[in-house]
């Protein structure tokens, strides 16, 4: 599948939720979580393929999706699926997607409203005032330090900001890849299970964690580990394909 | 109608220009006439204005009024002036501004909610620019911020007050609807 | 008569403010206007707007049309515009005494420079009143003045040297670090 579209053309992952949604005409009102997921994921990963960063926020909402997938694809008897807990949460990220949407949509006619207004201009106050203007007394300004300060603050930020707006903040991460290679490492050398929290304590961000999430995942789609939930809902890391029994 | 009372508020309101005055301020200004006469002829005015005769109109946004230049004029103000630079606004920016205008006030996370990602940076942004204020704090840990859009908001989006927002656009399943088609 | 010009004269005129077209503009503006028209044009509007039911009348002084108020109003504006905020200084007046505090000396240009919009009117506002003055001209074209606060401003600001100014914190491209909430 071609991806023409870059991901800083979404304004969040909301956005390109919406997107995909639109594209692969799923109903909004019965959500296919699957398709969705799918999409998503294929999303990300050819962003990542094509070493664009894809920011921080994607990911948290990714994580959102693949619990939600994952817990659907497990084998039945080994967890116990609360279907109204899964209810809620496509409810919970449906409402979501109908309340980004409402802005979104009310957003074209601010942008409209703006154009328009952009195109009526005005002129300075009349340099005539000055003169009734000038019937104050000097005496009755009041000034102090702190509102030079604060008046050159406001510039200088608008100075700082006067950068196109788009710029994206991200700060400079592991990618998936680099992730992948570090975790193959880690285990070549272990024998026996190691918990997903174990593989994580090296990580120093949320943003870290869910890299090496998405690393397990892809290292579990190359069948190089497989994983299991115990009662405790803890994730362990087993290298190898393993069979169910 | 108050015949004597269009030139003198014509000749303030060409004075003060991009200022614009606020009804409060010609209260003021003009002791004797009451709040009812002066809106009565502001809205006549803005009336006359709008005749294609005139290439200026008498605009209230947020409300304060002013004087500004039809949109027919603008071509011929940018070969005239050098300076009719045309800011524009992000789509990221707009979405910020709507969310805050229908729910404020509202925190920063509030409007990060809905719009999935992180919104700090472009609230300062916005702060900057003036299109959003801070107006005090919640009671919540940290105690954060509230936010809502300013005057400034208002004449940016050619908006007299909040009550002219459009209408938040309603999505419903649209199902039913199929059924009888 | 050229009823389609009077609109866009009337927009034009209004956006020059106190300074005004001449007819050379003019007729660079509009090419396809011969200078008949424009002067025909102008008279009519001239005597239009010398009818009582204006406020503001247009002029021609040195070559130069413009709009100004009519003395009738002056009464008025002198209540508006001294009664109104005049006592203290509009942010905008603010930034620019902060920029030339900081900066100086300092000519009108870098000033624009800086606060992104033209600062003719609010350098002239501020050496009227004292707050800044002229201190020299640079070797650039046009050889423009540069400008220092005065002491009028240290006493405005409560300063004894402009030494006291509080430093300027850093702005740099900040990165969010507020990611993950």
């Amino acid at each position: 599948m071609a991806f023409t579209i870059m991901i800083d053309q979404f304004e969040g992952p909301l956005d390109l939720m919406l997107h995909l949604i639109k594209d692969n005409k799923l109903d909004l009102f019965d959500l296919d979580m699957n398709i969705l997921t799918d999409q998503y994921l294929q999303y990300l990963n050819a962003m990542e393929s094509m070493h664009l960063e894809v920011a921080s926020e994607y990911l948290a909402e990714l994580a959102g999706l693949l619990e939600y997938k994952s817990k659907k694809l497990l084998p039945r008897e080994k967890v116990v699926i609360e279907e109204e807990y899964e209810e809620d949460q496509r409810e919970k990220l449906v409402k979501r997607l109908l309340e980004y949407q409402r802005y979104k949509e009310v957003s074209a006619q601010f942008e409209q409203k703006y154009e328009e207004r952009q195109l009526m201009m005005s002129k300075p106050i009349s340099e005539e005032t000055n003169k009734w203007v000038h019937t104050v007394t000097e005496a009755e300004i009041d000034g102090n330090p702190y509102d030079l300060i604060k008046a050159m603050n406001r510039v200088l930020r608008r100075m700082a900001l006067s950068h196109p707006l788009e710029t994206r903040m991200t700060v400079k991460e592991l990618s998936l890849d680099e992730r992948v290679v570090q975790i193959k490492k880690r285990l070549r050398d272990f024998v026996g299970k190691m918990s997903f929290e174990d593989l994580c304590s090296d990580c120093d961000s949320l943003h870290m964690v869910i890299v090496t999430f998405l690393s397990v995942l892809d290292l579990i789609k190359h069948k190089e580990i497989t994983f299991t939930l115990d009662a405790q809902d803890v994730i362990w890391i087993i290298k190898g394909e393993v069979v169910y029994a | 109608m108050h015949e004597h009372l269009k030139p003198i508020l014509e000749g303030l309101l060409f004075l003060s220009g991009d200022e614009g005055i606020t009804m409060e301020q010609l209260l003021d200004c003009l002791e004797e006439v009451s709040k009812e006469e002066l809106e009565e002829t502001l809205d006549t005015m803005m009336k006359a204005y709008l005749e294609n005769t005139h290439g200026i109109e008498l605009v209230r946004f947020g409300g304060v009024y002013k004087f500004v230049s039809k949109e027919s004029i603008h071509p011929y103000a940018q070969r005239l002036f050098s300076s009719t630079k045309m800011s524009t606004l992000s789509s990221a920016a707009l979405e910020t501004l709507a969310i805050v205008a229908y729910k404020q006030p509202i925190t920063r996370v509030e409007i990060e909610e809905i719009r999935g990602v992180n919104c700090d940076m472009m609230v300062r942004k916005l702060l900057a620019r003036n299109l959003i204020k801070e107006c005090g704090r919640t009671d919540a840990p940290g105690r954060p911020f509230l936010y809502e859009v300013t005057e400034e908001f208002m004449d940016t989006f050619k908006l007299e007050s909040l009550k002219e927002l459009p209408d938040l656009p309603e999505f419903k399943e649209e199902r039913d609807e199929e059924l009888f088609e």
